[in-house]
């Protein structure tokens, strides 16, 4: 259940695999999608409500083919220049883009958590969307009459989410703003958590949630591991790193200098079984 | 006789946000976007409307921050916030529910009937610029009992159609919010730095119903990319009070960073 | 917004009203269904996933003329006698039944709450519900051609709970098994809920539900208002209530000595203010 | 030369609930139905199977309660569990969802194809017998990974056909599980307090493969109301040990009781 990050990446993540990175602004795992970078995974389907600079990144260094989202920012900063320039450009290659609202993401993964192949939502109704994504078809309720929005249930092969604690049998505990990961775990046929720690026991928190160990194939402890967003009760936002990547990511050659960087570095978790 | 240009001791958006902050009753609900419009709600909430009910799509419902979010999901939503609920049940349980009085959204573009594009400037296959995409717009549009848009006025941005639309405001006109099954009554202001647009009741188009001090109409016609209408006698924006600027400054200047 | 029983009952429920009490074996109002007997509403239409002894006692005193439920039953002792009367003999007044599985009556208090008209679940296929209840009807995947069920929304014109705390402001709190509450209350038109206390500041407490005031129309205080189920935290369930209850609902006349006690009975919350 | 009838210390509840509890293995998942089911499960997890997974309809999963609960819905069932959900989502994210390994289910009138009714004996529109009707048992059925059934034998209870089909066991026959979508195995086993009976692999019919120490074939064919198929050599149960026999009342028995 518990084993180092490079481990758990390896064993459940795949080339061509469809993953969710999930953490609505809090929580987001980003050190798992450092480790996916450096493992080299290629010609993922990335899933996640809201890309920000973690999947920038992930773009940015050719693992994905495909994106499937509902807001693409940098949040509270601006665009995120990696993903514009797949989009645009192709480069390094290119990404298909297939886009939701947050409440069709949301219904989505509720769908795919409830075993169900589709959610029915007020949604989408006059816009644009509807044209350009064939996810997104109209029902008709059986016993009104009314048209409503109907998409299809999203189905992870693996939804990687971080937390505040887990116990030492798997069990995990997050709070603070809860967002969109038991349904996006639930909805996934493997799920990696990266946790700030393990304790003996989960003291019982206001506001949280519990993800039983039988729902969870591997937890990795990787304290810090959803900077620059924020663990709400261990640490805050580091603002500045959101506004410096924006420059970063604004450029190829200091993208590519970047990530030549991380590649480079070994992952915290197999540091001391490396030779210098 | 020429009149002669007056400096006014606050600026276009600051005049902007104060507007917009005004459009809120006190005791409402408010599904707040980022950026100015969750300005102009912590504004109205620390002046004219302390019990303005606050819904952040990140799930905290009735959130009172000590200060201003920096981002959708701040932590300091969730510390004060009546209850923090997953965003399933934010966009399921209240927004679609139609507990919500007020949608407080922002634009990319925006075109004469109020309607929003936060996706793409240009074709979507082959876009000139890719904006970050919907969201929790199209909802908030469709569902909140009213919608008012905050968004600075440029010819780029208000335009005679949208290159895409992410979210309906008043479609093609009159009868097709009904037709396309959305609830909520639409936009019903757009408040930008240099007036205020509403729709006319017939048809629909956003008309200019008010202009800031020393904003001249013309100056709102030269940054509208259609041939924007104005009613007989545009009302003047009352001016910024020192409380309102006070508190603005508070929530926005150097010292309210961490 | 706080007001005693007999006044919220009053203002909020009337004759021929669809009105749901919930509460899952736990926190049941069962007080505030005593007030609805003795106001003596009629042609209610009652609706409760699990009717117990309190909705067995609505219905021997005449209030409904329909019942909406999933399983009905004294639960650990047996049969509710007073509620197999109305549907075998009619006594006092004939009782309409419609009858649903738990995710389907689940599924139809959360369609209701979230302003849907319909919910769609894997649920009734092959069994005789189907048949007998024209309010469950098959709909068809959009995405992958299956069939699956489909029931409409359940919007009460009241629903009534019972919790453990109020502020002054009316916000609600419970905890320990939630049950279907949160949704029952969010789909209703109106929402009454008594409370064991009414506190100035609702301390958060692990595993609670919050109800905002804004979605709740009285609070009328109302300690032991859920006995002879319990309040966790407060109170425990009172098993021989359930059993002694047997014995009384068996019998006609044993059950209208029960009522005329109960409606001699004025409300507690009225006795100050009632000559003797 | 004629058997002596030998006594034995335990009695036909207990050898069921005992054989019951060993259907379970270590680690399985399994939502339980209150009355002889919970009896039976809380059984397995104190004697083989420690870290059998309970979950209960009221929103408990995971739960490890100190004493039996008296209701499907008692608080100590909310102290012990590894999380305490809504109602709706122990239906759809658990249940619906297929992560439950076995379902424990108790019957009213249960017939050959192990159909369940727990609804009307009689005609629906006028019945005999008013039952309290489905509860959660038509998708315990439906969705559990397999269905185990603890009923006691009778022939009133174990007819032909059931008069309602509260919650469908293998429908008519090989394929309806199938052709209704019913994605879990449905019934494996139906324990009652003389034996064991089991689907036929090809009629899934239910045939007699196990009989409790001292109860004879004939007895059990009287006391079921069709045409009773039995396997040649029909297991004899293992008799309950001591230590299953202790365990079993200390939770049922007076000093269980609170």
């Amino acid at each position: 259940m518990i084993a180092p990050l490079d481990e758990a990446i390896a064993e459940l993540v795949h080339d061509g695999d469809t993953v969710a990175l999930e953490g609505f602004t809090h929580l987001i795992p980003v050190e798992a999608g450092h480790e996916i970078i450096r493992q080299g995974l290629r010609h993922l389907t990335l899933v996640r409500m809201t890309p920000d600079i973690v999947y920038d990144r992930m773009i940015g260094a050719g693992c994905a083919r495909k994106l499937v989202f509902s807001w693409g920012g940098n949040p509270g900063v601006g665009s995120l220049h990696r993903f514009r320039d797949a989009v645009t450009t192709g480069w390094p290659v290119p990404l298909e883009v297939e886009e939701h609202s947050h409440a069709g993401m949301a219904n989505r993964y509720l769908a795919g958590a409830s075993g169900l192949p589709f959610a029915v939502l007020r949604g989408y109704s006059g816009t644009d969307l509807v044209g350009h994504n064939p996810h997104i078809k109209t029902i008709t309720c059986p016993f009104t009459g009314q048209e409503l929005a109907a998409v299809p249930a999203l189905n992870p092969d693996v939804t990687v989410i971080h937390a505040q604690r887990a116990d030492r049998a798997g069990n995990v505990q997050l709070w603070g703003i809860i967002g969109i990961q038991k349904e996006a775990a639930l909805a996934a046929d493997r799920v990696l958590v990266t946790v700030e720690e393990v304790v003996d026991t989960l003291e019982p928190v206001p506001g949280q949630v519990v993800l039983p160990a039988r729902v969870v194939d591997r937890v990795s402890v990787v304290p810090g591991g959803a900077a620059p967003s924020y663990a709400h009760g261990y640490y805050e936002r580091d603002n500045e790193a959101y506004k410096s990547w924006d420059a970063v990511g604004r450029d190829r050659e200091a993208f590519t200098r970047w990530l030549a960087d991380l590649t480079a570095a070994a992952p915290a978790a197999t540091l001391e079984g490396t030779a210098p | 006789m020429t009149t002669a240009t007056r400096t006014f001791d606050w600026t276009s958006d600051e005049i902007m946000t104060v507007a917009a902050a005004r459009a809120l009753g006190d005791g409402m609900s408010c599904f707040v976007g980022i950026g100015l419009p969750s300005t102009a709600a912590n504004l109205a909430r620390r002046t004219h409307a302390p019990d303005l009910w606050m819904i952040y799509e990140s799930g905290t419902l009735g959130t009172v921050p000590a200060h201003l979010p920096l981002s959708i999901g701040d932590g300091v939503l969730a510390e004060s916030a009546d209850a923090v609920v997953s965003v399933p049940e934010v966009f399921n349980l209240w927004l679609q529910a139609g507990r919500i009085d007020v949608g407080f959204l922002g634009a990319a573009q925006l075109d004469r009937y109020a309607n929003i594009n936060t996706t793409v400037i240009g074709d979507y296959a082959d876009p000139e610029v890719r904006l970050p995409g919907a969201g929790g717009a199209p909802e908030i549009a469709a569902s909140c009992g009213e919608v008012v848009i905050i968004v600075r006025h440029s010819a780029r941005a208000f335009v005679d159609r949208v290159d895409f639309v992410t979210s309906v405001g008043h479609g093609r006109g009159p009868g097709d919010r009904e037709r396309l099954g959305l609830r909520g009554r639409g936009p019903t202001r757009v408040i930008t730095d240099l007036g205020v647009l509403e729709p006319d009741p017939d048809t629909r188009e956003l008309v200019l119903t008010g202009v800031h001090p020393g904003v001249t109409v013309d100056e709102v016609r030269a940054a509208t990319g259609w041939d924007l209408k104005v009613v007989e006698t545009p009302a003047v924006t009352p001016e910024p009070t020192a409380a309102e600027l006070s508190v603005l400054r508070s929530l926005t200047g150097p010292e309210a960073r961490r």
